[in-house]
């Protein structure tokens, strides 16, 4: 099945396969042009295009049921011998579908929510160049390609995020006027989306460090070329810089997706457009991090079969995960910002989503999970995607970002209200009706059923976590829409502004993301098992790694229950109990005012204060990497190079001659006498000198 | 036997002929200030003159150079190479004097002593003899102590006259001092003899060979501006007309070097070597504080003096080097001439300034370049070139001198370091180079132009096309150096 | 013998070389300065060369000490007679001059010229007629020429520019 | 084709007196087209005879100091191409903003008058068009010789003629400060002109330590074997000192940040990518090929000299509020990203050095011409004065923030292409030589990429981004002369950064063959 | 001869030291005129001495030479020192002294 595209000879699934991320980028660059036509088309156009990549993935569903992969390449940098390709396998297949779709969505949100705007054309711009870009990630088959998409979504997200580049008061985040530690706890959108492109480029000079060593040895790039030749990793081994390389590399990953300690820039990225943050900082580009490790796992673990042991690696993706997820948990529950809020609590799943990465190459069943990680993923794109769209709705409506700003809105915004409660299920894990529940518990199941020492504490902050997100999903949505209306509603009221409902175009495509998670929600084991069926496959074609059934059988449960874990199956309905349960009590029911409750108790306040001071983290890295480098720069720059080399090898060096010369006019006396004395002082002096 | 027809003997029939002659014409006619009269005549016999030695060069009838003579003057390229410098400068100051001697008293008396002092250098160079030299230095410097001083009414030319003059005096009497160390040593005045007396001296008379050495450099390096014998020259080249100015700094000066090729270095490679380090240490003190004196300067004629004895410093780094590499004396040679031409424009260049503007002062001025775009254009050349910024004429003999001192450094320790000196030098020269560009050029926007003089124009336009000419392709002007520049070696003998 | 006569010589020339600097009127001092150019014709007679004792006899002691003599008479009295001098200046003037001679004068006995004596007959001042024709004729020319320039040079630049401009109005 | 690289290096200095005459008799656009097509027609030239492969030619010259020759291989080509190519589309450029500094320059001068002479005179339109004219025509053929200078030092084939191009583009370069620079633009003209003349002086005492002690000058005779061995590391060693004031390495960038800071904006996109840079083309000819032993011996340094040279200029850009000095320094800190991939010692450093070379030429080129823009519209170069002013300025600022991705090196720009190879290449050395120090300076190095970041965005976000003062609320876009220009090196960088094979595929075969790989 | 060359040269060497005294301690012109004269002659009697013990005819010569340029010198000087007098009335050369720095 090859045709040939522009004289290159192409399969038909190769090209839609090309097409996917290359639709985006040709929209994008006609974006302009069709901007200066017409305002309004773009959005058409954008949403058009947008659409044909969505179902050009699509297209290629039936090749990922049927465990088969596309691998397409053209030359490139022919001079290093370097070659350029799409790499289309289950995993990037439904990723990129995952990704195609959702953006599809989110694209029809914004020709809502970005009505009006007048830089509209740059909005579609970068959303599209994201798009490619993630895209790219997705289907690239080598490393350098992938970095290429990985610093495309990251310029896409440093321009959308300081998309309102003017810096007015509405568009920051945080508190004004409060301070941690002396850090100002309040961004500009210009400033956050330095923060972000900076700090993601951390993690991105890590994996560029951990590409290249690779590259070193191996002498390529690609990742089937890594699979098929594995003699670079036993050198590597030999001189211990296998692991080290990979750790480099899921640096990237930590930047990326906001895991710890990189995870600060996250928060602020909240100043982009609503849009932006389910499309980029909930849905996709975070979890490009997680598509990292979820492409080179199988990778290190088919290795550590062979025999080249790289578990450290997986720990460290362990622990990174595990201490995210339960520290940005933790913030979650104390923010006021609901965008915020849904950040944080983005970071912390996807930790989970790291941390049972992580166990999943300590474990002998490496495709549990890799399918569960790969299930949440799924599973909390589209929830998290649809309470940010709803979570933007609101602000539109209120025009505010604060939950304290709003309060009793169930009333006036029926369809928000539902559906955000139907993702935000989801999210807490609501029990065998929401995608977010089958994907947890198998994540604990996975975590559970591990075998390796570190199981149970993990599995304890994995459950913990999930308490504190039940927790914070009924804060957010008992404060939004129960209890009395706030004054700034009222005011808004009294003013005239009627809260009403988000327009169609805006809350159709949570709604179906909400009502998405529900359906899938309640096929979700089978759901689950089709994946793993993928998965299984995939991994034994292209990896060789071949999944143990023995777990099955040890099953106390009835068959539609199969692969469940009674244990993991317990703690996750024990947690969403207790974390619904508390969050009920003191912001849905209201019957413990919260603010009193913290004050009652010098423990619970002192807690509170660290993790609404995001554990100083924050304040730390901008004391370290910010004030202190640019305190060392002035210093250096008045002291060293305006003094020292500025001022003394230009001046001082001209005070030098110019001084010299004065001493040296002061010679020329005019005084012929004193001349003449000179001169036979010199005859003496040659004399002297030819003697001696 | 010395022909009839050799180089240096026509060369004292023209210019004698005609320099005897220009005041007794003056008195017969009875009138004055019809200047370019005798300008004219002054300028064909040096063009004469310049012609002679050229086709005597062309019609191959000049000896090597390097060779001695058992008479006092040899015809050979060495000093046919200082005879066409001097001519040149010579005629430099002939044309730039057009206008600068224009309604002055007596003109014929001031070409005549030009042309007498005229012979005085090239025979210099010519000599082979050391009472040869003498008298030809002696005439070469009287007629100038009269031209320094030519301008009666004005107290700062007599002045520099007076300061030159008594050191000229000193200076010849220890020179005649030093020749009679040397005659006395060896029993004969002949370079050449003297140099076989001196290869087989007494080991217990070596110290008064080196004194008699000493005296030489004393009293030539006064003439060549040498540091500690150098403190006459800035008074009396700011004080004097400039075109004597030029004569000096052009002529005069490269008179005391070919005199110094000729008697030092020639002479007494065969004494012990040590001369070349007081050479050496000589030549970095004058280019030292020849540039730094030069920087605050706010004369303009002085700024050149200064500049000047810089570059006596440099050429010093050549002959310093002359026994241990030969492209030592081809790199002095070469800036000799260059430096003829550079430091004749430039002086010309104040010539014509002082005669249409009558300032000296630099920050008088500022907005040259468009008071005077020719002349200043002419002047930054030549400034550009004295600093040896390529493509200029001036950069090919700085290379070849540090070139020199470089190549030397393999048989004497202390030889890179002069290159390293000089290199330093010439960076620092373009300070005060710039400096003056500066102020002709980016101050003083709103000047408006002059009428500039004929004569210097034309002498600007012909030094421009010397610099840069021989700037893009040096080839004829390097192999006329090395045809030129003798050959040293420690076994050379008459 | 001829050891008393050159004594004698060298007191005189030395001594009127000092005094004629240190005299406090020129015209004494130009008088001194005859004495040391005669002294140094003693010098040359003692030397056996009688043609360039006359010679110096006729040129400096004749012509140039006659000359600066006139010079001095053409000054202002106070000029003549004044004489401003700088203390410290003199001092050092006179240390360089001692180190000056106690330094060559070192160098030169030190070195193998200190035992040179001769017996030979003295140079027939014939010779000197035959090199300056032979040999020497180019400087000749030249000496020529150096007169010839001095000559109209002084007489240009002494020459009252005033008055001949007057002249030339009259 | 004969005599094409001798046509290509002398015709703009030839013609440029009657660039000079066209300026003066036929006002600014004229002059400015005949100047574009002299260099037009250069480039092709260039282009043509890099197309076909090496082109060298001789001619005769000086007995004692070699012959005259032109050489364009894998290592000149992509120098050559960069540095006509910006030279050609800066002439566009340099019309609106010289015209403008013209107008700025009369207006002082006549306010000179009227002070002087304590009454107003008027200005009349057609002084002030022949004052223009007059202005551009000069501007021009200053232009057409720096050009060439630069062009000259990189073809040349011979120690001296290396030197003579060198000091050649000094001269223009001098004037051009001095005359229309920024500041106290005199000073700093002859800052200019001192401190480069030392660096040349010092790298000419090296040239002719090698040169004499071969006998010869000519590139084809420098044989490393036959120089002996303190000499070689001497002159090696004033050579890199030499280069180092070009490429204004640390602790010889004292004049730079001066210099481009107050050079006309044209001018300052041409000095600091273009110009600066031949310093590191020196490294490459005279060190790394010629003296390859030696250069092994030196690398290490190189490295380090490097990785401080990046860090520090990085770190002085922090602190600027002028923004083109700012520029300054951040070439200061590129310079040091080159001389890092010289130092790696690797086939793919040396090549991502140079690639930085390409890529530091398009990218800073277009964010001066940024600077100019803002200059000439805005009237300030103070980032403290700015801000907002994308939204007035849509292309200028697509531009910059192309140009700066090119500088941090971020894909799909050119600079990402630059800086991965260079330190692949670093990493290449350190872990085949098991050398700890240069692990740690490719750490380090890649620390310094975020610097570099850091200091671009802050600048891009002080001047394009937050609030709009009020005072710059009537600002508009340059024209299209001024526009163009950038977006044309815009298209290039991500042309190259797609496809960097363009200039990889002269480049690597040539390191390969200096390293002997 | 009785008499030894090293006493003439001694003689001579005196004489050259109190010429450079002169010069560089007196004011008057005319008086440095003398010094120059006192070192001339200094070399003069060097020379004829040398002449006398060669003995060779080239001493004598250059001694006659050089007092026919002296006396030239002389008379330039001389002049010039006239010229001065007659701007400044004066003839201190160390009040000769705008050139200079």
């Amino acid at each position: 099945m090859t045709t040939e595209v522009l004289g290159l000879p192409l399969e038909i699934g190769a090209s839609s396969a090309w097409l996917i991320w290359i639709l985006p980028f040709i929209a994008a660059l006609i974006m302009p042009g069709i901007g200066k036509i017409s305002k309004h088309a773009t959005g058409y156009v954008a949403v058009g295009f947008a659409l044909m990549s969505a179902i050009s993935a699509a297209s290629l569903i039936p090749m990922a049921l049927e465990a088969h992969e596309i691998h397409d390449q053209i030359s490139w940098i022919d001079s290093i011998g370097l070659k350029a390709g799409v790499l289309a396998d289950p995993l990037s297949i439904i990723m990129a579908n995952v990704v195609g779709w959702i953006s599809f969505l989110i694209m029809i949100y914004s020709t809502g929510y970005m009505k009006g705007d007048k830089s509209i054309t740059r909005f579609w711009f970068w959303m599209l160049f994201f798009i490619g870009s993630m895209q790219l990630i997705v289907l690239s088959d080598n490393l350098l390609q992938v970095f290429f998409g990985w610093e495309g979504v990251g310029l896409a997200s440093y321009a959308l995020i300081s998309f309102w580049y003017r810096d007015k008061k509405k568009d920051h985040v945080g508190v004004e006027g409060r301070t941690v530690l002396g850090m100002l706890d309040y961004y500009a959108p210009t400033h956050a989306g330095m923060k972000a492109f900076i700090m993601t480029k951390v993690g991105d000079v890590m994996m560029i460090a951990g590409m290249l060593l690779i590259f070193l040895f191996a002498g390529t790039f690609g990742f089937r070329e890594l699979m098929h030749d594995t003699t670079w990793a036993t050198t590597m081994s030999a001189q211990g810089l296998l692991v080290p390389a990979f750790v480099l590399l899921f640096g990237g990953a930590i930047g990326k997706s906001a895991q710890f300690p990189l995870n600060e820039w996250l928060l602020e990225a909240m100043t982009g457009p609503t849009a932006v943050s389910a499309l980029i900082h909930a849905a996709t580009m975070v979890k490009a991090g997680v598509f990292l490790v979820m492409r080179l796992a199988p990778l290190v673990f088919a290795l550590s079969a062979a025999g080249i042991l790289a578990d450290q690696f997986f720990e460290i993706i362990l622990i990174v995960g595990a201490v995210t997820a339960l520290l940005l948990g933790l913030q979650g529950m104390v923010n006021s910002e609901i965008k915020k809020v849904l950040a944080y609590s983005t970071g912390s799943q996807i930790g989970y989503m790291m941390m049972v990465l992580g166990i999943a190459g300590l474990s002998q069943q490496f495709v549990n999970g890799y399918t569960a990680g790969f299930f949440h993923l799924i599973s909390h794109a589209m929830f998290k995607a649809s309470l940010f769209m709803a979570a933007g709705s609101l602000l539109h409506v209120v025009g505010s970002r604060f939950m304290t700003d709003m309060g009793g809105l169930r009333k006036n915004m029926k369809k928000t209200y539902a559906f955000m409660w139907a993702a935000g299920l989801g999210l807490m894990g609501a029990p065998f009706i929401t995608t977010g529940f089958w994907s947890k518990d198998s994540i604990f199941g996975a975590i559970y059923t591990s075998g390796h020492p570190w199981a149970l504490p993990i599995f304890t902050i994995a459950v913990l976590t999930a308490v504190i997100t039940a927790f914070y999903t009924t804060r957010m949505l008992g404060l939004v829409f129960f209890g009395s209306k706030s004054k700034h509603v009222k005011k808004m009221e009294a003013e005239g502004h009627h809260i009403h409902e988000a327009p169609l175009s805006m809350w159709v495509p949570y709604g179906i993301l909400a009502v998405l998670t529900i359906v899938i929600g309640l096929v979700g084991l089978s759901f689950e098992g089709g994946l793993h069926e993928i998965f299984t496959n995939y991994l034994e074609e292209s990896f060789g790694i071949y999944s143990v059934h023995n777990e099955i059988e040890n099953s106390i449960l009835p068959g539609f229950l199969d692969g469940i874990n009674p244990v993991a199956l317990t703690a996750s309905l024990s947690a969403f109990g207790i974390g619904t349960g508390l969050g009920y009590v003191f912001y849905i029911g209201r019957w413990v005012d919260p603010v009193q409750f913290v004050n009652s108790n010098i423990l619970f306040s002192t807690f509170h204060k660290v993790i609404l001071n995001r554990f100083y983290l924050n304040a730390i890295i901008y004391w370290c990497f910010v004030v202190s480098p640019l305190w060392l720069s002035r210093g250096v720059f008045r002291y060293f190079e305006q003094t020292a080399i500025d001022y003394g090898m230009n001046n001082g060096l001209q005070k030098a001659v110019g001084w010299s010369a004065k001493v040296v006019q002061g010679t020329q006396t005019g005084v012929t006498q004193s001349y003449l004395f000179v001169f036979g002082a010199g005859l003496l002096f040659v004399v002297l000198i030819l003697l001696i | 036997m010395l022909e009839l027809s050799s180089t240096p003997l026509v060369i004292i029939a023209i210019l004698g002929t005609v320099g005897v002659l220009l005041p007794i014409i003056s008195i017969a006619r009875k009138e004055k200030g019809s200047n370019s009269f005798y300008a004219v005549i002054a300028f064909s016999a040096l063009i004469v003159s310049i012609g002679y030695v050229a086709y005597q060069f062309i019609s191959d009838n000049i000896l090597p150079s390097a060779l001695f003579s058992k008479d006092v003057l040899v015809d050979d390229a060495f000093g046919g190479f200082f005879a066409i410098a001097m001519l040149i400068v010579a005629i430099f100051t002939t044309v730039g004097s057009f206008n600068y001697m224009r309604k002055k008293n007596y003109p014929a008396v001031y070409y005549s002593l030009i042309l007498l002092s005229t012979i005085g250098m090239v025979l210099v160079a010519y000599s082979t003899d050391l009472v040869m030299l003498f008298v030809a230095w002696e005439l070469m410097s009287i007629p100038t102590y009269v031209l320094v001083g030519f301008i009666k009414k004005n107290p700062s030319s007599n002045e520099a006259a007076l300061k030159y003059f008594l050191f000229g005096a000193l200076s010849s009497a220890i020179i005649v001092y030093g020749i009679s160390l040397s005659y006395g040593l060896t029993g004969s005045t002949n370079i050449g003899e003297v140099i076989h007396g001196y290869a087989t001296l007494d080991a217990s008379l070596l110290p008064l060979a080196l004194l008699s050495v000493g005296m030489f450099i004393a009293g030539f390096g006064f003439k060549m501006g040498l540091v500690p014998f150098h403190q006459w020259l800035p008074d009396t080249y700011e004080g004097s007309p400039p075109t004597i100015t030029t004569l000096l700094a052009a002529g005069t000066k490269k008179a005391g070097f070919a005199a110094t090729i000729r008697v030092i270095v020639l002479g007494m490679v065969v004494l012990n070597l040590d001369w070349t380090l007081a050479l050496g240490i000589i030549a970095v003190m004058t280019m030292t504080i020849g540039n730094i004196a030069a920087i605050m300067q706010k004369n303009l004629a002085r700024m050149l003096a200064y500049s000047s004895i810089a570059h006596a410093g440099y050429i010093l780094i050549g002959l310093a080097i002359s026994p241990y590499s030969t492209l030592g004396l081809q790199g002095s040679l070469y800036q000799i001439m260059n430096h003829s031409v550079m430091k004749g424009a430039a002086f010309i260049a104040v010539t014509g300034i002082v005669t249409t503007l009558a300032v000296t002062n630099i920050d008088k001025l500022k907005g040259l370049g468009r008071r005077m775009p020719i002349t200043s254009l002419g002047l930054v050349i030549s400034l550009f070139a004295l600093a040896g910024v390529p493509p200029l004429a001036g950069f090919w003999s700085k290379i070849v001198l540090f070139g020199g001192a470089l190549d030397a450094g393999s048989t004497i320790w202390w030889a890179p370091w002069l290159a390293i000196a000089g290199v330093l030098n010439s960076a620092l020269s373009l300070a005060y180079y710039g400096w003056l560009t500066r102020k002709m050029y980016f101050e003083g926007e709103t000047e408006k132009r002059v009428s500039e003089p004929k004569s210097v124009i034309a002498i600007m336009i012909f030094s421009m096309i010397f610099l840069v000419g021989f700037g893009i392709y040096p080839d004829p002007i390097i192999k006329f150096v090395e045809f030129a520049a003798p050959t040293l070696s420690l076994d050379i003998m008459p | 013998m001829a050891d008393v006569v050159f004594l004698a010589l060298s007191v005189i020339t030395i001594g009127s070389a000092i005094a004629s600097l240190e005299f406090r009127s020129l015209i004494y001092g130009s008088i001194a300065l005859m004495g040391t150019l005669g002294g140094i014709a003693g010098f040359f007679l003692l030397l056996d060369s009688p043609f360039v004792a006359m010679f110096q006899l006729a040129v400096y002691v004749g012509s140039i000490a006659v000359l600066i003599l006139f010079t001095v008479m053409l000054v202002k009295r106070e000029l003549i007679f004044k004489k401003i001098e700088d203390k410290r200046r003199k001092f050092v003037g006179i240390a360089l001059m001692l180190i000056f001679i106690t330094a060559l004068g070192s160098v030169i006995m030190d070195s193998g010229i200190k035992s040179i004596t001769t017996d030979e007959p003295a140079v027939d001042f014939r010779t000197i007629g035959a090199d300056f024709l032979i040999y020497y004729w180019p400087a000749l020319i030249l000496m020529a020429l150096i007169l010839s320039g001095s000559v109209t040079g002084a007489l240009v630049l002494a020459r009252r520019e005033n008055v001949e401009n007057d002249q030339r109005t009259d | 084709m004969e005599y094409a690289l001798l046509q290509a290096v002398f015709l703009p200095l030839l013609l440029s007196p009657i660039a000079y005459i066209i300026g003066r008799k036929l006002g600014t656009t004229p002059a400015m087209w005949f100047t574009f097509g002299i260099l037009l027609y250069s480039t092709i030239l260039i282009i043509l005879s890099v197309l076909s492969g090496t082109t060298e030619e001789h001619y005769p010259w000086t007995e004692q100091f070699g012959e005259f020759g032109f050489l364009l291989d894998g290592l000149a080509s992509p120098f050559a191409i960069i540095i006509y190519l910006l030279s050609t589309i800066l002439v566009f450029y340099s019309k609106p903003y010289m015209i403008h500094r013209f107008h700025e320059q009369y207006a002082e001068e006549n306010h000179e008058i009227v002070s002087t002479n304590g009454h107003s005179t008027l200005i009349e339109s057609s002084s002030l068009s022949n004052y223009v004219n007059a202005k551009s025509g000069l501007y021009f053929a200053l232009y057409l010789v720096f050009a060439m200078g630069m062009l000259g030092t990189v073809l040349s084939t011979n120690l001296i003629e290396f030197y003579v191009f060198f000091e050649v583009m000094l001269i223009p370069g001098f004037f051009l400060v001095a005359l229309w620079g920024a500041g106290p633009r005199r000073k700093i003209g002859l800052m200019f002109l001192l401190w480069t003349h030392a660096g040349a002086v010092v790298l000419l005492l090296g040239f002719l330590m090698i040169g004499l002690s071969l006998g010869s000058f000519d590139f084809a005779d420098i044989h490393e074997s036959e120089i002996p061995q303190n000499i070689l590391m001497l002159s090696a060693i004033a050579i890199s000192i030499g280069l180092g004031v070009k490429m204004a390495v640390f602790m010889y960038h004292i004049w730079l940040p001066w210099v481009h800071g107050s050079a006309p904006t044209p001018i300052s996109a041409l000095l600091s990518p273009a110009m600066i840079g031949i310093g590191a083309y020196g490294i490459f000819r005279l060190i790394v090929e010629f003296l390859p032993n030696t250069f092994a011996d030196l690398s290490i340094w190189f490295h380090i000299w490097g990785l401080v040279t990046m860090i520090y200029g990085g770190a002085m850009a922090l602190m600027q509020d002028d923004i083109k000095r700012l520029l300054a320094y951040s070439s200061i800190s590129q310079m040091g990203y080159i001389l890092f991939g010289i130092g790696s010692m690797s086939v793919l450093g040396l090549s991502g050095a140079e690639m930085m070379y390409v890529t530091h030429a398009l990218g800073k080129g277009i964010l001066f011409m940024m600077a100019g823009i803002i200059i000439v519209k805005v009237g300030t170069r103070n980032i403290s004065q700015l801000g907002g002013l994308a939204g007035k300025m849509p292309i200028t600022a697509v531009c910059a923030v192309i140009g700066a991705l090119t500088i941090m090196g971020v894909p799909p720009t050119s600079g990402f292409m630059g800086e991965w190879t260079l330190f692949y290449g670093a990493l290449e050395t350190a872990i085949k030589d098991g050398s700890t120090i240069r692990a740690v300076t490719f750490g380090l190095g890649l620390v310094a990429t975020v610097l570099t970041m850091s200091y671009i965005l802050w600048m891009l976000k002080r001047v394009f981004f937050g609030k709009l003062p009020e005072h710059l609320e009537h600002v508009k876009e340059g024209s299209w002369y001024m526009t163009a220009p950038m977006m044309v090196l815009a298209g290039f960088t991500v042309v190259l950064g797609i496809y960097p094979d363009i200039f990889f595929k002269q480049i690597i075969p040539y390191m390969n063959g200096v390293l002997g790989v | 001869m009785t008499n030894e060359l090293i006493d003439f040269v001694l003689v001579s060497i005196a004489l050259l030291g109190i010429g450079i005294y002169g010069l560089s301690v007196k004011r008057n012109a005319i008086r440095m005129l003398f010094s120059i004269e006192i070192i001339i002659n200094a070399a003069n009697l060097n020379l004829v001495a040398f002449g006398r013990f060669l003995p060779h005819s080239g001493g004598q010569t250059l001694a006659l030479f050089s007092i026919a340029i002296a006396a030239a010198e002389v008379a330039v000087g001389l002049s010039l020192i006239i010229v001065a007098y007659r701007m400044y009335q004066n003839i201190d050369i160390a009040d000769f002294r705008n050139l200079k720095g």
